[in-house]
């Protein structure tokens, strides 16, 4: 019999836990020739400005270890304009979650503003935490006074759900994670890209115009691991685990960590249909396994292990 | 459209020096100008496919000419024939159909891959081509054996004078383009292709480049690709993946000029 | 002519900028027989403690994408016996930095006091960033008051230089640089590891048996450059970069991010020749290049590039 | 003394289901229960080396003995002959030189690997070798045809009776063991190291056993090798890669006992 692989987010009923990440698959078109994108559980579209957003000069990309610098810089056409974009994709029967990005309050403000006249949008994932402009973006989701007043304030305006996107870039993840769920959002999702710069040893100088960019790929996977399970331990509402997930054993590892749900970012830059094999991968590993639904593996991983915490050290204090 | 696919190599041989030509069992039905995200390595490391343009395509199979320059192409030169290449393709707008007769294309290098593929499309079709080579080197002019009849002029450039003209090879433009503009087509180093657009402009030609371009995607999604034009609605970041690599020379070199 | 390739931390010269780092180069001895140690820029030992420690249960290690997750829990044999190891390591002329590591302050006074007794140590670095012990360890190098604290308390016991190794799970690494600066550290060492963790989707459980680890290697090289950057910019005491540096090639990265000398870790498992390879390898690149001493290459890739620096985004305040 | 050498792999083939046979061009001087450790990839993915047991040495070049389980060693397989191999070694203690002139050798599966040569080595020294083998089924059960005319006594055990004796390997260690004890040196899965260590400890026999364990240096630095062991001065962690592989028995395991 094959698993059942639905999983809630808020409100929302995902028909499976698989979600290509914002930033990483446009507003859907240019993948839409690889397979019909009703097969997802969702898709996460671009960051969205208030206004049309040119990004950063090139070069925006560098290639690491096993991964991927990218300093884009929120180039987006702005949300009058993404909004057609965005209800075209809803249109084909597309779960459309919106990242929204911007440098103020009233900046996400505006941009859900715009996009509730429309049915499109299942829900909204406010980036607070993307490294490449140079102001604000960041800033707000690194201290949790700043993260709860804003979620406050975006959860005044929609009833949908609200998923606040987390960065890695903080000393603990877990207090950001809880002042957003204190604020009333409906779920978290991490990890945003880690800070990071490459540098070109011929001309000598960071091979970024931005100078820093975001990490991304299977390089980051265990931290983005490690997040997973702290903030899954620390909150009660849903999260949205991703950061080098590659195919569907990646997939089970966060859900195993504890999300309850998984996006893909740089791995479709790689592997055009990654996304769905890894929903057909997670199938295949409940049923092989004898699971007949997807929520019951996710945060599996802690049930049996808190016994094998070391701490073993002989040397004084523990 | 763009799709993925595993193709077996034919063959793969060392066709000049640091280059090589790789025929792949198959075609992508690829227009010229067009190009394929090649996988170099299973492995996460390189993580990124590798953007190769079509060389040629057709019933015999998919051609690509290469060199090696770095860890992912000396990586795809260690495959033998009878192996398996996962690409992506074919990708990219390609070079726009001529409305005139003759066309000049100049290649720098190994910019000339593209333009191979280009000038038989372009004989085919009946036309006139006008291929000037410019290279470093004579040992850099590698052009398939079976164009070459086809072309109605070729003339050759090298920075060392081992062969053809002594000089550059936007220097071989003139003499084409003092009859009357005719379209320029140009793949090739970036300050090549500078100079190729400031000659066609002098002669009110009009010229178009393919650029080459650090990318992740491919497809259009990522926008890591992009290069500033400057268009009539002001200066905009374009992705080379699908808004090109071909562009109108003037858009691209305009703000710098 | 070959070039000077001298750096200075404190008032301590090394020969050359290029160090085995803490933890991967036990005493020494297990690298003695690939080459002679005494061409290296200084050998900085694993992390001593107090009294002998045991260190964590295994599983200890696992492999990730480009990268490797430890959680050794500072095994080691205390700082009695360590004081042996170190001496003699010292006698053959090597220039010896011992890593201190602790869960208390008494515990790192307690290792300095019993090291300078002897002439062995030629430097201490104080590691406050460890992620593999229960308690202590990280809470030291996340909050900058504490580190300052810790500082001057260590700096009133010591003449010798003190090199504060830093954590990068933090928000401002440069914040924690300035405190440890401010309080009369003579260096700053950067990055320890990440905090990571791997899950075996058969076993359904952890891999590591403390569950989370720390991850070094390749993958972790742009976000260590991009602190090493950020800190050298920060501070005006020597930045000592490490993380991922596997090659030459990386060690001189991290020397035109801003570097004053570079450490080596998981890529001695590798290639148990590295360290040397580098020393060769920036010389060859000293050079190569029209340089006649590595201190001009430090911190180069900021002198050209601050003209780079993107922000072009159109949509709002910058 | 552990040294880096590249060596030329002569033959590799395929000599039982999922278990390569590799043969390197050179020796490197070890003593039976030594491993090396093989770079499997010049990239970072996979970072590490892999720990291989010496299966054979000497003048005829360096012999290891596989089985493909995951990505590393599928990696290994796809080498060629001829192509070179980055390998570290050799590394560990090796197995104790017994004083007695009759031992036993108990092999689970690829944990022949190094038994193989430690059965060798006895051999060529003059010792009396009892050999047992056992494996899930008779495939697995390879042993190379130039070693079995030098035991004393060859028998196998697999779990699907599809050769010898239907059971377990360590059943067959008792009619050994009756007439008193014989050193026993052994090799293979955890579960079956601990049943021969009980079996030997039952019979006052000395057990020696050869223990895997996830490797990053293989020479002692790291402490990520480490096994627990319970010996006079209490519990420690002792490093697989330098204090071992082998192991007395009872310190393994009686922990668990
Ligand atoms: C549309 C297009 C068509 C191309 N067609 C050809 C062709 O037909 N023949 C040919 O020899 N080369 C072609 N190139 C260039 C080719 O993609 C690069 O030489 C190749 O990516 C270098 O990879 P590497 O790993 O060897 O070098 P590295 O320098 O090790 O690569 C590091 C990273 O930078 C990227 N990169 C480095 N140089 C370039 C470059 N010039 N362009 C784009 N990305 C680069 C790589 O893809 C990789 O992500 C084309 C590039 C583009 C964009
Ligand atoms: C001293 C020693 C000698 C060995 N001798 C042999 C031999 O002669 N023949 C043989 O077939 N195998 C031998 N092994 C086991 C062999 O090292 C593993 O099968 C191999 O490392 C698996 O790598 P992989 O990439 O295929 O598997 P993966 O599971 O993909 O490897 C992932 C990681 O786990 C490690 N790992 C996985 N399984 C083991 C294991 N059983 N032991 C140690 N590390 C492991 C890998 O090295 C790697 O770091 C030996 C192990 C040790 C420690
Ligand atoms: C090219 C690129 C663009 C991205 N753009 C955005 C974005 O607009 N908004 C956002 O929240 N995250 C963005 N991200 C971050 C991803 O959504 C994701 O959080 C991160 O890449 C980690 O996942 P991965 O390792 O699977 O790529 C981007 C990532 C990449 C690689
Ligand atoms: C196995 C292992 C053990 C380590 N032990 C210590 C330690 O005892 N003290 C310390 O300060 N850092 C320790 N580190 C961190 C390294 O010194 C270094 O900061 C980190 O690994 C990053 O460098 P790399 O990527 O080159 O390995 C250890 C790292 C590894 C891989
Ligand atoms: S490479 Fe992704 S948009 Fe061009
Ligand atoms: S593998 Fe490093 S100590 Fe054994």
């Amino acid at each position: 019999m094959a698993a059942d692989l639905t999983v809630k987010i808020g409100n929302l009923t995902l028909k499976n836990p698989v979600m290509p990440a914002s930033g990483c698959f446009g507003y859907g078109e240019e993948y839409a020739p690889f397979y019909d994108l009703n097969k997802l559980g969702a898709v996460v579209v671009k960051g969205t400005t208030a206004k049309p957003c040119l990004g950063n000069p090139p070069i925006r990309l560098a290639e690491t270890p096993a991964g991927l610098l990218n300093a884009i810089g929120l180039q987006n056409p702005g949300v009058e304009a993404a909004r057609e974009k965005i209800r075209s994709l809803a249109q084909t029967g597309v779960t459309v979650i919106v990242n929204v990005a911007g440098h103020s309050v009233e900046d996400y403000l505006k941009v859900i503003e715009v996009l509730e006249q429309d049915e499109g949008t299942a829900a909204y994932e406010i980036n607070i935490s993307c490294p490449n402009v140079s102001a604000g973006g960041m800033a707000f989701g690194t201290d949790p006074r700043i993260v709860e007043s804003l979620v406050k304030t975006l959860r005044s305006c929609t009833a949908k759900p609200l998923i606040i996107k987390l960065s890695p870039n903080v000393t603990d993840i877990a207090e950001i994670a809880r002042a957003a769920e204190n604020a009333g959002a409906d779920a978290v999702s991490l990890i945003n890209t880690l800070l990071g710069m490459a540098i070109d040893t011929s001309s000598r100088r960071p091979l970024l115009a931005n100078i820093t960019g975001g990490l991304s790929g299977p390089a980051v996977k265990p931290v983005a691991l490690r997040m997973v399970w702290q903030v899954s331990s620390a909150v009660n509402i849903p999260v949205i685990g991703m950061g080098g997930i590659s195919n569907a054993q990646d997939a089970v590892e966060f859900l195993l960590a504890g999300a309850d749900a998984v996006a893909i970012g740089a791995a479709n830059f790689v592997n055009p249909t990654v996304c769905i094999e890894a929903v057909d991968g997670i199938a295949d590993y409940l049923v092989k396994n004898g699971f007949s639904s997807v929520t019951e593996i996710i945060g599996l991983a802690k049930n049996t292990s808190a016994d094998k915490k070391g701490g073993a050290c002989g040397c004084g204090k523990k | 459209m763009p799709q993925k696919r595993v193709m077996q190599i034919k063959e793969h041989s060392l066709v000049a020096p640091d280059t090589w030509r790789m025929v792949l069992d198959g075609s992508v039905s690829a227009k010229p100008g067009q190009f394929v995200q090649v996988s170099v390595s299973s492995t996460y490391d390189p993580l990124l496919r590798r953007p190769i343009s079509v060389h040629d395509d057709g019933p015999d199979g998919l051609a690509l000419l290469y060199r090696t320059v770095g860890r992912g192409t000396h990586m795809l030169a260690e495959k033998k024939p009878g192996d398996n290449l996962d690409i992506l393709g074919p990708l990219g707008n390609g070079f726009p159909v001529p409305a005139e007769q003759k066309v000049i294309l100049v290649a720098g290098g190994i910019g000339a891959a593209p333009l191979c593929y280009l000038a038989k499309k372009l004989g085919e079709a009946g036309k006139q081509v006008i291929f000037l080579f410019g290279a470093q080197n004579a040992t850099q002019l590698y052009l398939p054996k079976t164009l070459i009849p086809s072309l109605t002029a070729l003339e050759k450039a090298t920075d060392d004078g081992s062969t053809g003209h002594h000089g550059l090879v936007t220097e071989l433009m003139k003499k084409y383009l003092e009859n009357g503009p005719l379209p320029v087509y140009s793949c090739g180093p970036e300050g090549m292709l500078r100079a190729v657009v400031k000659t066609a402009a002098s002669y009110n030609a009009q010229a178009y480049v393919s650029l080459e371009a650090r990318m992740a995607c491919g497809v259009g999604a990522c926008l890591g690709c992009v290069v500033e034009l400057s268009q009539k609605s002001g200066k905009t970041y374009q992705r080379v993946c699908v808004d090109g690599p071909v562009f109108p020379g003037e858009e691209v070199f305009c703000h710098g000029c």
